[in-house]
């Protein structure tokens, strides 16, 4: 018997991480995996919580999650490589023309 | 205690997993220990109950996402990252703010909040239920994301489409 | 039902039984290979070592093990090495959950012919695994650091991950027809005969998947790089591939993982379609018992023998027509089949 | 009960025609433009006729649209109304309308913007109408302003002429003081009354008490209400806008300035004359500004030598003598004289303008005469147009003024200085009417140009639409409007014979007040008596006046021409005086117009506009930038600085719910 907090401070842990992770990451890759951990971390908490409750809504909120998170990989992705082929570089801190 | 045992094992992976994807400066270390912690997640999966959650979870995640990030490191030939100091807001601000943020909800969740503990299988989500659910209850959820996939398949095609594609295919074609 | 100890007991028993068996199927698959090919190419094949080169696998293990193990310079050492037990492991690893039969009960344990007890989502399992693969050949393909291995990784993940897709959709009649993930189910779901000659198999049953049966086939090939679809490896433009810098018991991992893939699917393609295990069994308790792995195995071999067979016979792809193959002709013909199977299934219930 | 009439009708059809024309007048052919406008106002004033010989039952008819404005037990409708004096009005305004148009075609077919011409008079049309139509004070007023409006933009129609221009707004701001004083009449009589409707207004007011009837209240309604009529009819002191607007075409100050729309006034005050009745002071006041208005202009219009402007000046002193007539509470009289005014006013003016369109464009009449053999259509219309006002018996003028004279004698608001005032000016009345009549038809020609047809003056008048050169008479569709109007003005005058017309406009003027019945009880006891001796002794006088009038024309202007120099060399001050108008003008022009503008240019426009508001606008306008500009820089378009301060402000929030969940 696990306490149900646990699993809830994994899925803050790793969604803090994940929050870090973009924070200090300068490769746009890397920043798009700390969004995907991000996105782990409340899946967690989904199953987590659905546990809970006994409700398996919780369970199908994480397909739908996946769902958005392939989609969100797939054009992310397609961003990253229009950028490196114009901009030369993976690091965001150079892609900063979007400013006043 | 079988179970806390399991719980930690794959807890322990999850964060070595995110902590590697943090400190490690190659983008494909950074993929392969993100899908350690993917792998380690459905474990946790399996031991909450949703086994269908943790299979889509390796299938999806780590058999297709993640084959993608890898993919595309390797096409970009993307080599380590340089330590550009490119915001310091990021640092002063964001890291400090994240991590208090973390401590509050941790230390909320552990001391304050009367969780029940759960079981092994706590809530088993057998394949039936589920896809029950999903073509039953959620079914305008499930029509909506089908749509957004489809646009996303669209956009991410014609995103990384080169320029002078089209007309090369033509001239093929 | 057994206790703990016993349960882990017999599990080592399996596992050991299962490996040993496998590697020296993949061993043999080798040799079949080679004296086919050969012959289909009017040669003779390995004919030295041993009565028609039998032993031919062996001494290839022991010439692998003894050979020089190197490492090129300027590879990304902890990948390198990783790589190839990457994919051995998981080649490895999917066999665990393929049932190769009924129940078997010896000294009064009973216990399932598969490592794994049944596993209700034993083939989202395998197919997870099997997915998992594909991350040997890719890390081998960048960490070596050459372009010929890197264009190998390339092509590896981008065509294992469309046909992946395609290879997951054929299974879906199946699925269907069977209502369940447990392999043991679906094989069961397939006992039985139509008008009393026709195996109740689900390439015969109504609906009938033999077009899913035929698209998984043809994906299960671009799964495990065999030919048609061997760009990954393909000798002629990129030298060997991913492993162009492997050599030793590195490169017979790869190449053993290989192998291993195709029992896989092999075993898949036959619990899946062909019935499993089922077939006339007669005799005493212990022949009972081990008819059925008997008629799997022929299955199985079957389905290696067909690999070969198209290997000596078909021509490679280009590479923009296994894509565009893949995604505009196979994918479309499995959603085809799923809407149809779905269909019939619906309107009959 | 009466059949319905459906009176809204009559005002659209021209509203019709002025948007048709207006609209898309641009892409017609002159010809479908007038035939829309002549159709538009023809069928409006068929209409009128139909009205007309509908029987009315209880001497009035209403009809009410639909309700405009809702305010509690206030309500004002889209209403109109018909009795005797509305259906003069609307008989007056169509006929006269629609015979000017007719004259129109032919005036300004040569001129440019013909369908905006046509698209105005229309408009003009559908404002006057609903303003004598009205069936409440707010009706009348949107009619009272938009015949403004009409009048503006018809005297500024050669916009590109700066006279003209400036005339337009200079009549508009002449009436915008009036209008003022109208407004703050109606907002009393809301205040008070709590209603506009002419009937309800009329009776709730026929109501008061006797105690407090004729007090302060109604007399400064009246007076407001006067100061309205004032503005719109041209009297003393907002006369001023009149000549100028003569800048306007000929036909324009036929129909607005001479014939219907300057006469508003006076249908304002005799649709009010409930109010009226019951403030004598106001009714003073109108009958004194009357007879000084009638006094002065008529001698400013001695001296003037511009044909045009003569008229105006006439036109004021006969508006000056409708306004007598009212203010002596004699309605009929006044509107009488409304109506035969109209008929050869505008004939007089029609006339003018054809001889100037004779002349090509030329309006002194230093420079004219002896057109009689020239232009003899024209010739004999004018005379009977002179005539007509000069009151010789028995044209459509000698009854009016006739009347008129006679009521201020005699009426109980009367006296003999309005009488004798009165009786001067129909003399100086007739004087400069004939001096106009001899200057322009008689003796030589004194043009410099017998070719009329040289150089015309910009756009005025419709000349030079002929090739041929020597002066000739106005084609028959100009001719035609004017011999009708000939006609009219030379028999109008007889439709008040054994006081038909008082009879028919008596139930108007039925309830006439307590007060005024009390001041006219003293003289009505022996009046049958005295009636018929004085008015006829009257009579005699103000004929023998009309008549030294013509003497004295004929005598100066046609006998012994050089005598008006000396006479005028002789008075030299008096005559200056008046030949600028009593400097009026420049009165006003150093009282209101020069303080006005100093003012908005220094203190409004140099130091509120520009050193307040746009100062303080700028001021801010250069804080937001500083601001931003330091603003700015937290955009760095660095995506990690962004999401760090989404980081921040989430644990932010997320640190307030833990404190709010743990209190």
């Amino acid at each position: 018997m696990v306490p149900l907090s646990y699993y809830l401070v994994l899925s803050g842990i790793l969604f803090a991480c994940g929050v870090t992770g973009f924070l200090i990451k300068r490769n746009i890759i890397t920043i798009f995996m700390s969004i995907e951990l991000m996105l782990n971390g409340v899946n967690l908490s989904f199953v987590a919580f659905a546990a809970e409750w006994q409700a398996l809504s919780g369970q199908v909120f994480v397909f739908f999650v996946m769902v958005v998170a392939a989609a969100e990989a797939a054009v992310g992705l397609a961003i990253i490589i229009a950028i490196f082929r114009t901009r030369e570089t993976l690091n965001v801190d150079y892609v900063n023309l979007l400013k006043l | 205690m079988l179970h806390l045992l399991l719980f930690l094992l794959f807890g322990l992976a999850c964060v070595a997993g995110a902590v590697n994807l943090l400190v490690q400066r190659h983008p494909i270390n950074s993929a392969l220990s993100l899908v350690v912690v993917m792998g380690s997640l459905a474990g946790e999966y399996l031991l909450l109950g949703a086994e269908f959650v943790a299979a889509i979870q390796v299938i999806v995640y780590a058999g297709a996402i993640m084959v993608l990030f890898v993919f595309v490191i390797m096409l970009l030939n993307a080599g380590e990252e340089e330590r550009t100091s490119g915001s310091r807001v990021a640092l002063l601000l964001g890291v400090p703010g994240m991590l208090i943020g973390a401590v509050l909800v941790a230390w909320l969740l552990v001391e304050r909040s009367a969780t029940p503990a759960v079981a092994v299988g706590a809530l088993p989500g057998d394949p039936q239920t589920i896809g029950w659910l999903l073509f039953h209850n959620y079914l305008l959820p499930f029509e909506v994301t089908s749509i957004l996939v489809l646009i996303a398949i669209l956009g991410a095609v014609a995103l990384a489409s080169q320029p002078g594609m089209e007309a090369s295919a033509k001239k093929e074609g | 039902m057994l206790s703990i100890t016993q349960f882990i007991v017999v599990s080592i028993v399996k596992i050991v039984v299962a490996l040993g068996v496998l590697l020296t199927a993949v061993a043999y698959t080798v040799w079949l290979e080679r004296k086919v090919v050969g012959h289909m190419q009017n040669r003779w094949g390995p004919t030295r070592v041993g009565p028609f080169g039998l032993l031919q696998p062996l001494a290839d293990g022991v010439k692998f093990i003894f050979k020089e193990d190197l490492t090129p310079p300027h590879v990304h050492k902890p990948l390198y090495i990783a790589a190839p037990m990457i994919s051995l492991i998981f080649a490895l690893t999917a066999i665990a959950l393929i049932p190769v039969g009924g129940w078997i009960s010896v000294a009064g344990l009973s216990t399932p012919l598969a490592i794994t007890p049944d596993v209700n989502i034993g083939l989202l399992i395998v197919l997870g695994i099997a997915s998992l693969g594909v991350y040997g050949v890719a890390l081998a393909g960048w960490s070596s650091n050459s372009k010929y291995s890197l264009l190998g990784g390339l092509r590896a993940s981008a065509q294992m991950v469309s046909y992946e897709i395609a290879l997951g959709l054929s299974l879906v009649g199946v699925l269907i027809l069977a209502g369940s993930f447990n392999l043991r189910e679906i094989v069961e779901a397939q006992s039985g005969t139509f008008w009393g000659f026709i195996p109740r198999w689900n390439i015969f049953a109504w609906p009938p998947q033999i077009v899913g049966f035929l698209v998984y086939l043809t994906a299960a090939y671009a799964e495990t790089n065999r030919l048609p679809f061997d760009l990954p490896e393909a000798e002629t433009e990129l030298v060997a591939g991913y492993h162009t810098e492997y050599s030793a018991m590195k490169f017979a991992m790869f190449f053993m993982a290989e192998y291993a893939n195709m029992i896989t699917v092999a075993c898949l393609a036959s619990l899946l379609f062909l019935g499993g295990w089922s077939g006339p069994v007669a005799g005493p308790a212990i022949v009972r018992a081990l008819l059925p792995v008997f008629w799997f195995g022929l299955r199985v071999f079957v389905f290696l023998f067909i690999y070969i067979w198209v290997r000596g016979t078909l021509p490679r792809f280009r590479y923009d027509q296994l894509m565009a193959f893949g995604w505009k002709f196979l994918l479309p013909v499995a959603i085809a089949n799923l809407i149809i199977t779905a269909l019939i299934v619906a309107l009959r219930s | 009960m009466t059949p319905n009439l459906h009176l809204w009708l009559i005002p659209v059809l021209p509203l019709v025609g002025a948007a048709i024309n207006g609209l898309c007048g641009k892409r017609f052919t002159r010809t479908l433009v007038c035939s829309v406008g002549l159709t538009a106002s023809a069928a409006a004033f068929v209409l009128g006729l139909w009205v007309a010989t509908q029987p009315m039952v209880s001497g009035f008819y209403r009809e009410s649209l639909a309700a405009w404005i809702r305010a509690g037990d206030f309500r004002v409708d889209f209403g109109f109304y018909l009795d005797p004096l509305s259906l003069v009005m609307l008989l007056i305004v169509t006929g006269v309308g629609f015979l000017i148009h007719i004259y129109s075609v032919g005036y300004m077919w040569e001129e440019g913007g013909f369908y905006r011409f046509f698209s105005y008079l229309n408009l003009f049309l559908f404002f006057m109408l609903t303003l004598v139509l009205a069936s409440n004070y707010l009706v009348m007023f949107i009619g009272w302003e938009g015949v403004g409006l009409a009048s503006y933009l018809l005297i500024g129609f050669w916009f590109t002429r700066d006279q003209a221009a400036s005339a337009g707004k200079k009549a508009f701001i002449a009436n915008r003081v009036g209008d003022f004083a109208f407004l703050i009449a109606l907002f009393l009589l809301i205040k008070h009354f709590g209603s506009l409707d002419f009937a309800s207004l009329f009776s709730s007011i026929g109501a008061l008490r006797p105690e407090t009837q004729g007090a302060g209240l109604l007399t400064s309604i009246a007076l407001l209400l006067m100061v309205g009529a004032c503005g719109k009819s041209a009297q003393i002191p907002l006369y001023v806008w009149l000549p100028d607007a003569m800048e306007g075409p000929t036909p324009v100050s036929a129909l607005i300035h001479a014939a219907t729309m300057v006469t508003a006034g006076i249908y304002m005050i005799a649709r009010s004359h409930v109010i009226f009745d019951r403030a004598p002071t106001a009714g003073t006041m109108v009958a004194i500004l009357g007879t000084l208005t009638a006094f002065f202009a008529a001698s400013i219009g001695i001296t003037q030598t511009d044909i045009k402007k003569v008229l105006a000046y006439s036109t004021i002193s006969q508006l000056g003598y409708m306004f007598l007539a009212c203010g002596a509470a004699a309605y009929t009289a006044g509107i009488f004289h409304l109506m035969t005014h109209a008929f050869f006013k505008g004939l007089l003016f029609l006339a003018a303008g054809s001889v100037m369109h004779a002349l090509g464009g030329e309006q002194d009449m230093r420079n004219m005469g002896g057109l009689r053999k020239k232009i003899p259509g024209t010739f004999w219309t004018m005379t009977a147009g002179t005539f007509a006002i000069s009151g010789i018996p028995p044209l459509a003028g000698f009854f009016s003024k006739d009347e008129i004279l006679w009521q201020a004698y005699a009426s109980p608001r009367g006296s003999w200085v309005y009488w004798l005032l009165g009786l001067i000016t129909a003399f100086m009345t007739s004087f400069y009417m004939f001096r106009l009549w001899f200057l322009t038809f008689f003796g030589e020609y004194r043009g410099d140009r017998p070719e009329a047809h040289a150089q015309p003056a910009p756009g005025s008048g419709g000349h030079a639409h002929d090739g041929h050169g020597h002066i000739h008479d106005s084609p028959k569709v100009m001719l035609i409007p004017m011999m009708i109007l000939a006609v009219l003005s030379v028999v109008g005058g007889w439709v008040s014979y054994h006081h038909t017309f008082e009879n028919f406009l008596a139930p108007v003027f039925r309830d006439a007040g307590p007060t005024l019945a009390a001041e006219a009880h003293p003289p009505s006891g022996e009046a049958p008596a005295e009636e018929g001796g004085g008015e006829t002794l009257l009579m005699v006088i103000s004929v023998a006046a009309a008549a030294a009038g013509f003497y004295l024309a004929w005598l100066l202007y046609q006998r012994r021409p050089e005598l008006p120099k000396q006479i005028a060399r002789r008075i030299e001050g008096l005559y200056q005086t008046v030949l600028h108008k009593y400097y009026v003008d420049e009165l006003y022009a150093t009282l209101f117009v020069k303080p006005l503008v100093d003012g908005s240019t220094k203190l409004l426009w140099h130091g509120i506009d520009q050193n307040v508001i746009d100062a303080g606008v700028d001021a801010s306008a250069d804080r937001a930038r500083q601001l931003s500009d330091t603003m700015r820089h937290m955009q760095s378009g660095n995506v990690r600085s962004y999401a760090g301060w989404v980081a921040f402000g989430a644990a932010g929030v997320i640190a307030y719910m833990v404190w709010i969940g743990i209190k």
